[in-house]
C-alpha cells in the first residue's frame, strides 16, 4: 500500500482552488492522515482570468505516517484550465496522473492563456502522463440542474465537485467532508450536491483505476484545527499577551507577506491585545516601543522593507532595554524584490543591522505550528530579558497549512516580568544583568530613559569611556543569558556514528528533514539539528558541532548563516543554499550535496 | 498634599545654552504641572531628539528621550498601553516638521489625545545652526552659507490642513500667556498643538523679536481671546482685524472703524482659523486659533476582550478522542 | 512626427484587476503625454509602490518604481540632477498620505516643479484591502472588521496647509475631465497635487459613485470653474455655493437667488480654496481648487560653479618650494 | 634633542582653544614639523562659562620625524582654568609642565568649577608636576593698554598670548606665525599685539627653562593647508565630480558629525555639485538615488541613526544598479549614543544592514588626508561599477587636522562611466558585469527601473526562480569585480621573520601604526596591513594572511571585522578591542596585546 501521495490542484485564482485545498486538508487530517500543503498565489491582485499568470496553485501531500514536507513532484495533478497546465505541467512526474478538466482546454481557454488556437495539450500530455478527461463543467451544472442559479453561479462549484473526486480517490471519510461542508456552507445545498455528484462520478464511473488508498496512521488526540503561519503567530501572540497578562500592542503596517497576522488580530480580537495599523513602518515600530515603556508588551511584524525601516527603532530598544517582538516574514529580496515568494535572506541584517553595537535575540520559527511556540519564546525572553527579540519566519511558513492541535492552556509557559517597583535605579541589574520594568504609573518611580549612553544603574546620561565600554558589554551579556530560558537542543536526526551534521533553520525544516532522513535510511551517515535560536546560539550546539568532522548548514539565501557560524567558530563549514525565492524540495536536496 | 513647580524639577543639570528660550519654557512646564495638580506618577514627557526634546530629562515624572522626529509614534504607543497617563509630546520646529513630519500629521488626524509643544525656533539648534522647516527664506545659516531658498512650512496651517481639532500659538517671553495656553491644551481632549515661538540665542537670535519684545509686541503680536474683538496696539488698542468678504482686513480703530465692528475671535470656526494661521507677515496671532470637538484616538481602540480559550478555539475545529 | 498615445504605451502587459480606475487614468495620461507634445525621451514617470504606482511600467518613456512613499523625494533628486525633465509622480493614498506624508508635504512647501498624480481610492490595493489615510470612519477592511476608527486625511486642505502652490480634484470615469487637469498640472510652474477619485473594485468598489455616476453626479459633484459661478444641479444648475459671511453656503437657485449672486470661483484665493476643499460630505468640488506663483524649487538651488582648483586651495595655504 | 612633544591646551569653550590649536597646527607645518591633533568639544552647544562640561581641549604632538597620532599622555598641558584642569589633569605625565593661566584658578573660577572655595589646585599640583603659573590676564590687557577696547574684548585674545608663549617654547617661526596672524585677522592688531606679548613674555623672562627645541623634518614640497575630515570628504566629492564631469547631488541630513561635510559644500558651492539639505535621511538617500538615475552622482552621508534609516534606500541602490556614494561618519552607538564621540561599530550594518541579499562595496578612511583619496575611490567604484558604495569614517577622522599637500589636479584617478546610449538592454551586463547608464534625456533610451527583481538583461520584472538566482549572484560577482579598481595591497609595516599579522582599518591607523613601529623597534617581529577594502577584500590579502601563524584584529568595536573575516577565512583571528567613544592611544595598545 503507498505510504504517500503527492497532488497538485491548479486553476485560476476565481476557481476556488485554495478553498478546495483547504477542505482537503481538514478532511485528511480528521481520517488520520498527515498532510502538508504549499500555496503559489498569482502576484497581481486580480490577473485577467485564465491567463498563466492568474494562475493559482495548491499542492498538497497526504501519508499515512507523519510527514514533514509538501513533497516534490506531483503523482496527480488537477488542472482545472490550459493556463493551470502550461504553468505546471512539469512538476507532474512522467507517468504521473493528470485530471484534466475538460471546459478548460476549450478554444477559449486556450486564447486566454495566449496559445495557439490549435494546441492539443491533452494530446500531448498523454505521451508523459496518464490522462483522465473529466467534463467537469457538464458534471457540475448537471448535478446543479435543480438548483435556481445563474450558470456562472453555478460553476462556482466546480472545486467542489473535484473535492468529491479527491475524497473518493483518497479514500476519505465521506462523513467527515459532508460535515464539514455543512458547517461551512451552512444552509447552502449547491456546494454539497456538487460535492456528491463528484463522489458518486468517482466512485460509479471512472476513476476506479486511479485510486490511492492510504493507511492511515494513528491519530493523536486532542481538537484540533487548521493554520497557516500567520494565524499561528497571532494565536501565539494571544497566549503570550494571556501569559503575561498585561496589555499587548500589535502596531504594524500593511506588508505582504506579513499583514495576513495584522488581520487575523485585527479579527481575533484577543483579550488585552491592541491593534494599530500604523502610518508606516518607523512608526509602527516606534509606538509598540512607547506601549513597552508604558508597561505593555508592543510587537511589531513586517517583511524586507519594512524590516531595514525598523533598524533605528530597534536600536532604541536595545538601549532603553525594554521588551519588543519583531517578527519578520522574510520574502525574496533584496528592495522590493519578489514581494510573494520565499526567502531566507534577511539572516544578516537581523543580526547585525542595526548601526552601534545592538546584539539582540533571534529566533526562527520552522513550521506554522511551530511558530506558535516559537512566538511565544520571543515573548518571554523580550519580557524576562528586557531586550527587543526577532522572530524571523518568512513567506513560505506564513501561507502553508497544517493541521494542529490545540493546546492546554495550562501547558503555556509562563511569562513573568522582571521586578517594576519604584525607588530602584532604572537600569540597576539583577543577577541576570536585566534591568527593572517601573512603567509610568508606577508611584514614586519616575525616570526618564532614552537613546543616548546611559550611566550604569542609574540609567542617567554618560559619556564615561569606562562606563560605555562596560555597558556595551552588559547588554551583551544580557542577551547572551537569554540562552537560559531556551528548552534542551533538539537534534532531529541522530545516527551513531555520523560524522556529518546537518543545520538547517527556519521554513527549510521539512525538506531537510525528509532529505536527512532519506539518507539516513540509504546509509547515508548523517546527524541533523535544526536550529531555532539564531542568537545567542544553544549552548549545548557548539561542544555537539565539535564532535563533527563535516558541517553542512543548508539555507534559502547565499550562506548567511554559514558565515555567521564561521565567524563565530572559526572552523570551516560547508554551505548548501540557494535564494530562488522558491522553498527547498527534497529532490533538489538530494542533488545538491553529497 | 500640593505640589510645586520644584517638585517637577529633575535632579539633571540643565545644559541648555545660557539664555536660550527653553528656559521658560521649562519654567512654565513645571508650572503648570504644578497648577493643574498632575500627577508626577501619571504624567509621562515624551521626545524626539533636539535641543527642545531635551526637556524630559528635566522634569521629575517619567519621561522617554526617543528617537527624531518620532514622539508621536512613541506617545501613540504609550497611550494604547494606557490611556490613563497623561502624556505630553515635547518636539522642536526641525524634529516636528522634517523628519517628524508624518507622524505629526497621523497623530493629529488621530487626534491622538496628547498635548503637542513645538518649540519653534527657525534653526536646528542641537545640531549647531542649520535651517530647518521654519526657516525663512534667505535666512544664513550652516548649511545656507547664501541664505536659504525653501518655502517654510507654517505649523499652524500644516496642523489645519491635517485635520487639527486645537491649534494655539505662544512664546517663551510671555511666562503668563505661555502658562495659560499649556494649562488649556492639557485641558484639550484629543491632540492640541502649540507652536512656541523659543529664541535660539546662538544660532538665530531675535528671530521673534518683533512679537516678544516690549517694544515692539503691541504693534505686531496679536493676541486672540475668544468671544473678543481680535485688535492690538496696546492697553488701548490702535487697530482691529475685520473680515471682509472672507478676507482679513487690517483697520485702524478710528470712528468709522470701532471694535464693536471688528471680527470677533470664534476658535470654533475652522476657516477663520486658517485665516489667522495664514498671517505670515509682520502682525501674527498668538492665543488659541482653533479648537474642536472630535473623539479621541485611543478610546476607539480598546484592547479585544475574546478570552484566550475562545480565541484559539475559533474557526473549524476537529477533535479526536 | 507627432505622438500619439500609442507611443506613449510600453509593451508591458498591464496587470491591473479587470474594471480597476487605474486603466481610465493610464489611458488619459498617456493621451494627455501626446496632446501636450511629450518627448519621450525627456519624460520620467516616478512613482512609489502600490497599484498606481505601477503606472511606469506602463508608459514608454523614462520610469522609476521606486521605494514605498519616497518618490517625491526620488523625484526631487532626479529634478536636481537634471531640471530639464519632465518629471511626473504617481502615487496611490497610502503611499503619498500614510508612509510617504513627509515628503509629500514638503514637495509641495517647496514647490518642486512637478505634478503629483495621486490616486485616491481610500484603500490599500496591492496589500489586498487595508484602510488607508483617507479611508473613512467606519469602512470595513481586512484590517479594520469592526470598522475604521481613524479620523481621514483630506489630501486637498493637508496640501493647502503645506503651502501647495496647485491644488486640483478629478475623477477617473470622466475623461475629458480628467485630461484637462492633467494637462494643466503639467503646465503649472511647481508642484501640481492632483487628486484622482479611483475606484478599487475589488476592495473598495464604488466609494465614488455619488460623484462619478451619471445618476448622482449632478447632485454631488461640483465641477470648478475659474471666473464662473460654483453651481451644479445638471445641464441647468439647480443650486450654487453662496460665500455668506466667510463661510460656504448652499442655495437653491430661484428668483430670491440667481447664478449672479453666487460665489464666483477665483482659483487665486487661498482661503477660499480651503473652504472648498474642506468639502467633506455629499458635495465635493471638482477641478483646479487653488493655483498660485511662487519660484520652483530647483531653480533655487544651482549647482555649485567654483572651478576644482580654487577649491582645493580656498582657505589658508602655504608653499613649500 | 627631543624627537617630539605632546601639548594639550584646554580651557572654557569661549576661550578660543580650538583657534589657538588650529594657528600652532599651521605654524608646526609651515616649519617643517610633522604634527597630529585631537580635538574634545563639550556635548553642550554652549555649556555654562566655566563648568566642566563646558571645557573644550585640544591636544597636539609635534615631531621631527613624520608621525602617524596625536600621542597619548601630555608633556605640557596649558590649562585655561580651574574646569579644565579637573577634567584633564590625569592626561598629563608625571613631571610633565601644567602652564597655568592664574586667573582660572581664583576664587569665582573655582566656584564656576563646583570645586570647594579653599581648593587649592596649583599646590595639588605642585606635587605631580612642574608648574610654572602665567598671569594670562594681566600680560594680554597689559599689552593691550593702547587698544581702546572693552576688557571683555581684549581678553578675546588670550589664546593669542599663549600662542606667543608656545611659539617662542617649540622654536617655531615667529615669522610664520605673524604672516598668519596677519592674513587671519586682516588688518585688527589686537590678536597680534597679545601675541607678540606672549612671545617675548616667554622669550624674555619666565619659561627659558623649558623650551623644547625640535628638530625640523626636511619638509615635502608642494602647497598645502589644513584639513580635517570633513573637509576632506568635501573636497574629495568636488574633485570627484570634476573627474566625472556630471552634476553631483550631494543630499543629506544633518546629524553629528556627519554636518560639517554638508556645511563645508555648502560653502565650498564646488563645480557641478548641487547641496541639498533634505528633509531627513530617507529623502537624502532616495534623492541622491534619483539624481543617480538621472545621470548625476548622487551622495549622501549621515552618522549611525542615519545609516541605519538609509538601510531601504541602499537596497533600492543595488536592485536598481545605479552609483551611490554613502559617507557614514561613526559615533558611539547604538541608538543615539554618544554622539559627539568615536567609534567603528557600524562596520557589521554597513556589511550586511540591508534586507535581502545586497551585498555592496565598503571602505575606510584611515585619516583626514586619506578620506580624500577614500572618496575618490568610492566615486570611481561606484561610477564605474554601479553600485552604491559605503565609505566609513568616524568622529575622530572628521575632526582631527593635519596638514595636507594639495594634489596637482592631472593626477587624480580618472572616473569613467559605464556606456551609455540608447538601445541597450537596461540590465545588458558587460564584461565586468556592469549594466548600462542610461539616464532620462538620452533619445531612445527610454526604460523603467525599480525595486522589483528584474529580468537578466531587459531589466523587466520577473520572478522566475532561475533568473532570481542569477540576478542574485551576477550583483554579487559584480561587486567582488569593483576590486579591480584597487591599487596595490599595502603592507604598513613588514619585519622579514614576522609570524605575527597586525590587521586595522579606519581611523585607528596612526595609534595602531605607532605602536607597531614600536613592536618592531622593540624586536617584536609584527607586520602590519591596515585595510582600506573591507568589501570585497584586497584580493592579495588572503594569500598574505596564509603567511601567519597569528593575525591580531585590532578595531573600536566589539570585534566586528574580526568576526567578519572568520566568517569569510574560517580561520581564527584575534581581536584586539574597545568600544569606549575614545580612540586608541599607543599606550593603550601597548597593553592591550602581546
Ligand atoms: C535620525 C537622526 N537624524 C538626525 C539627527 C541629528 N539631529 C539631532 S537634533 C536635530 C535637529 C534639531 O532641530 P529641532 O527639532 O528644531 O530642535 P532644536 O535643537 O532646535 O530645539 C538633528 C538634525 C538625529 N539625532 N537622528
Ligand atoms: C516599506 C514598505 N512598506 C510596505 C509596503 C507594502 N505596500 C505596498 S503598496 C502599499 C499600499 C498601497 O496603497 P496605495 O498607495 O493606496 O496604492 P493602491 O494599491 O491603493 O493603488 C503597501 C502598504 C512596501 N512595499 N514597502
Ligand atoms: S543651541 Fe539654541 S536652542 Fe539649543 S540650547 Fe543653545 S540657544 Fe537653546
Ligand atoms: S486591487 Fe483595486 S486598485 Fe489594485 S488593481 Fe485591483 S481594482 Fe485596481
Ligand atoms: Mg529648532
Ligand atoms: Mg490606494
Amino acid at each position: 500500500m503507498e505510504r504517500n501521495v503527492v497532488v497538485l490542484l491548479a486553476g485560476d485564482s476565481g476557481d476556488g482552488i485554495q478553498l478546495l485545498g483547504g477542505q482537503i486538508v481538514r478532511a485528511a487530517a480528521q481520517s488520520g492522515r498527515d498532510v502538508r500543503t504549499l500555496s503559489d498565489f498569482p502576484a497581481e491582485i486580480r490577473a485577467p482570468q485564465g491567463t498563466v499568470s492568474g494562475v493559482s496553485g495548491f499542492q498538497f501531500r497526504l501519508a499515512a505516517d507523519s510527514i514533514h514536507d509538501p513533497g516534490a513532484r506531483a503523482d496527480c495533478f488537477v488542472a482545472f484550465n490550459a493556463a493551470a497546465y502550461t504553468k505546471y505541467a512539469s512538476q507532474l512526474k512522467p507517468g504521473g496522473l493528470l485530471l484534466a478538466a475538460s471546459e478548460g482546454f476549450d478554444a477559449r481557454s486556450l486564447a486566454l492563456a495566449k496559445l495557439p488556437a490549435d494546441a492539443d495539450l491533452l494530446a500531448e500530455a498523454r505521451a508523459q502522463f496518464r490522462v483522465l478527461e473529466v467534463p467537469v463543467k457538464d458534471l457540475t451544472l448537471g448535478a446543479l440542474n435543480e438548483v435556481s442559479l445563474g450558470q456562472r453561479d453555478k460553476m462556482r462549484a466546480r472545486n467542489m465537485l473535484v473535492l468529491g473526486i479527491l475524497t473518493w480517490m483518497y479514500g476519505m471519510p465521506t462523513e467527515v467532508v459532508e460535515t464539514e461542508l455543512h458547517a461551512v456552507f451552512r444552509g447552502d445545498e449547491t456546494n454539497i450536491l456538487a460535492y456528491k455528484a463528484g463522489f458518486n462520478f468517482a466512485e460509479t464511473l471512472e476513476v476506479q483505476d486511479y485510486r490511492v488508498a492510504l493507511d492511515r496512521h494513528d491519530p493523536e488526540r486532542g481538537t484540533f484545527k487548521t493554520i497557516n503561519g500567520s494565524q499561528a503567530v497571532a494565536l501565539g501572540l494571544a497566549a503570550a499577551a494571556h501569559q503575561l497578562g498585561r496589555p499587548m500592542l500589535y502596531s504594524s503596517y500593511p506588508i505582504t507577506p506579513a499583514s495576513d497576522i495584522l488581520h487575523e488580530l485585527a479579527k481575533l480580537q484577543p483579550e488585552h491585545v491592541t491593534v494599530l495599523q500604523a502610518e508606516d513602518e518607523i512608526a509602527a515600530v516606534t509606538s509598540a516601543l512607547g506601549a513597552s515603556f508604558a508597561g505593555g508588551l508592543g510587537v511589531t511584524a513586517s517583511s524586507g522593507p519594512g524590516l531595514s525601516l525598523k533598524a533605528e527603532g530597534l536600536g532604541l530598544a536595545v538601549m532603553t532595554e525594554l521588551p519588543l517582538v519583531l517578527i519578520d516574514v522574510q520574502r525574496g529580496g533584496p528592495s522590493t524584490g519578489l514581494p510573494t515568494k520565499t526567502e531566507q535572506s534577511d539572516l544578516s541584517q537581523a543580526l547585525h543591522g542595526r548601526h552601534g553595537e545592538a546584539p539582540l535575540p533571534v529566533l526562527a520559527a520552522r513550521t506554522a505550528a511551530d511558530a506558535f511556540d516559537t512566538v511565544l519564546l520571543a515573548a518571554k525572553i523580550a519580557v524576562e530579558c528586557m531586550t527587543p527579540v526577532i522572530l524571523l519566519s518568512d513567506a513560505y511558513i506564513a501561507g502553508s497549512a497544517q493541521p494542529w492541535r490545540i493546546p492546554e492552556i495550562d501547558a503555556l509557559p509562563s511569562i513573568t516580568p522582571p521586578r517594576g517597583t519604584a525607588g530602584e535605579e532604572a537600569y540597576a541589574r539583577d543577577a541576570q544583568g536585566v534591568r527593572p520594568w517601573v512603567a509610568p504609573g508606577t508611584p514614586g518611580g519616575a525616570h526618564r530613559i532614552g537613546g543616548l549612553e546611559g550611566e550604569e544603574g542609574s540609567g542617567r546620561i554618560s559619556y564615561d569611556p569606562a562606563n560605555h565600554q562596560a555597558m556595551v558589554r552588559e547588554r551583551a551579556a544580557k542577551v547572551d543569558a537569554a540562552a537560559r530560558l531556551y528548552g534542551p537542543l533538539e537534534i532531529v536526526q541522530c545516527c551513531p556514528e555520523a560524522d556529518t551534521l546537518v543545520l538547517a533553520w527556519g521554513s527549510t525544516y521539512g525538506a531537510v528533514r525528509s532529505d536527512v532522513e532519506r539518507r539516513a535510511a540509504q546509509g547515508q551517515n548523517v546527524d541533523y539539528i535544526h536550529l531555532r535560536h539564531l542568537h545567542p546560539l544553544h549552548p549545548d550546539l557548539k561542544p555537539m558541532v565539535d564532535r563533527y568532522r563535516r558541517v553542512v548548514v543548508i539555507e534559502m539565501n547565499e550562506g548567511q548563516l554559514a558565515h555567521h557560524l564561521q565567524g563565530l567558530w572559526a572552523r570551516p563549514v560547508e554551505s548548501v543554499c540557494k535564494t530562488t525565492g522558491q522553498p527547498f524540495t527534497t529532490e533538489e536536496l538530494a542533488e545538491l550535496w553529497n | 498634599m500640593e505640589l510645586t513647580a520644584k517638585n517637577f524639577q529633575s535632579a539633571e543639570e540643565v545644559r541648555w545654552c545660557p539664555g536660550c528660550g527653553d528656559y521658560s519654557i521649562l519654567k512654565q512646564f513645571t508650572e503648570v504641572l504644578a497648577s493643574t495638580g498632575a500627577d508626577p506618577d501619571r504624567t509621562v514627557v515624551v521626545s524626539g531628539i533636539g535641543c527642545s526634546s531635551r526637556l524630559p530629562y528635566y522634569v521629575d515624572s517619567y519621561g522617554i528621550h526617543s528617537l527624531h522626529g518620532r514622539a508621536p509614534a512613541v506617545a501613540t504607543g504609550i497611550k494604547l498601553a494606557n490611556p490613563d497617563l497623561d502624556v505630553w509630546i515635547i518636539t522642536g520646529d526641525g524634529d516636528a516638521l522634517s523628519i517628524g513630519g508624518n507622524h505629526l500629521i497621523h497623530a493629529l488626524r488621530r487626534n491622538l489625545n496628547v498635548p503637542i509643544l513645538l518649540f519653534n525656533n527657525e534653526i536646528y539648534g542641537l545640531t549647531k545652526g542649520q535651517f530647518s522647516p521654519t526657516s525663512r527664506e534667505g535666512q544664513v545659516t550652516k548649511s545656507t552659507p547664501r541664505g536659504s531658498v525653501d518655502h517654510p512650512l507654517n505649523p499652524l496651517t500644516l496642523a489645519l490642513g491635517a485635520g487639527a481639532t486645537w491649534v494655539a500659538r505662544s512664546m517663551d517671553r510671555s511666562p503668563a500667556h505661555l502658562r495659560d495656553l499649556l494649562a488649556q491644551s492639557q485641558a484639550h481632549q484629543g491632540s492640541a498643538l502649540l507652536e512656541i515661538y523659543q529664541n535660539c540665542n546662538v544660532f538665530h537670535d531675535g528671530a521673534f523679536e518683533a512679537w516678544t519684545d516690549k517694544a515692539t509686541q503691541a504693534l505686531h503680536a496679536v493676541f486672540l481671546e475668544a468671544g473678543k474683538p481680535i485688535a492690538w496696539g496696546g492697553t488701548e488698542p490702535t487697530h482691529a482685524l475685520a473680515w471682509n468678504a472672507g478676507q482679513p482686513e487690517v483697520r485702524a480703530l478710528s470712528r468709522d472703524f470701532s471694535l464693536a465692528d471688528a471680527w470677533i475671535h470664534d476658535p470654533s470656526d475652522r476657516l477663520k482659523a486658517f485665516a489667522l494661521a495664514e498671517l505670515e507677515g509682520e502682525l501674527r496671532p498668538f492665543g488659541l486659533l482653533y479648537a474642536a470637538k472630535r473623539p479621541v484616538f485611543a478610546a476607539g481602540q480598546p484592547a479585544g476582550t475574546r478570552p484566550l480559550r475562545e480565541v484559539l478555539h475559533s474557526g473549524r475545529t476537529w477533535t479526536v478522542e
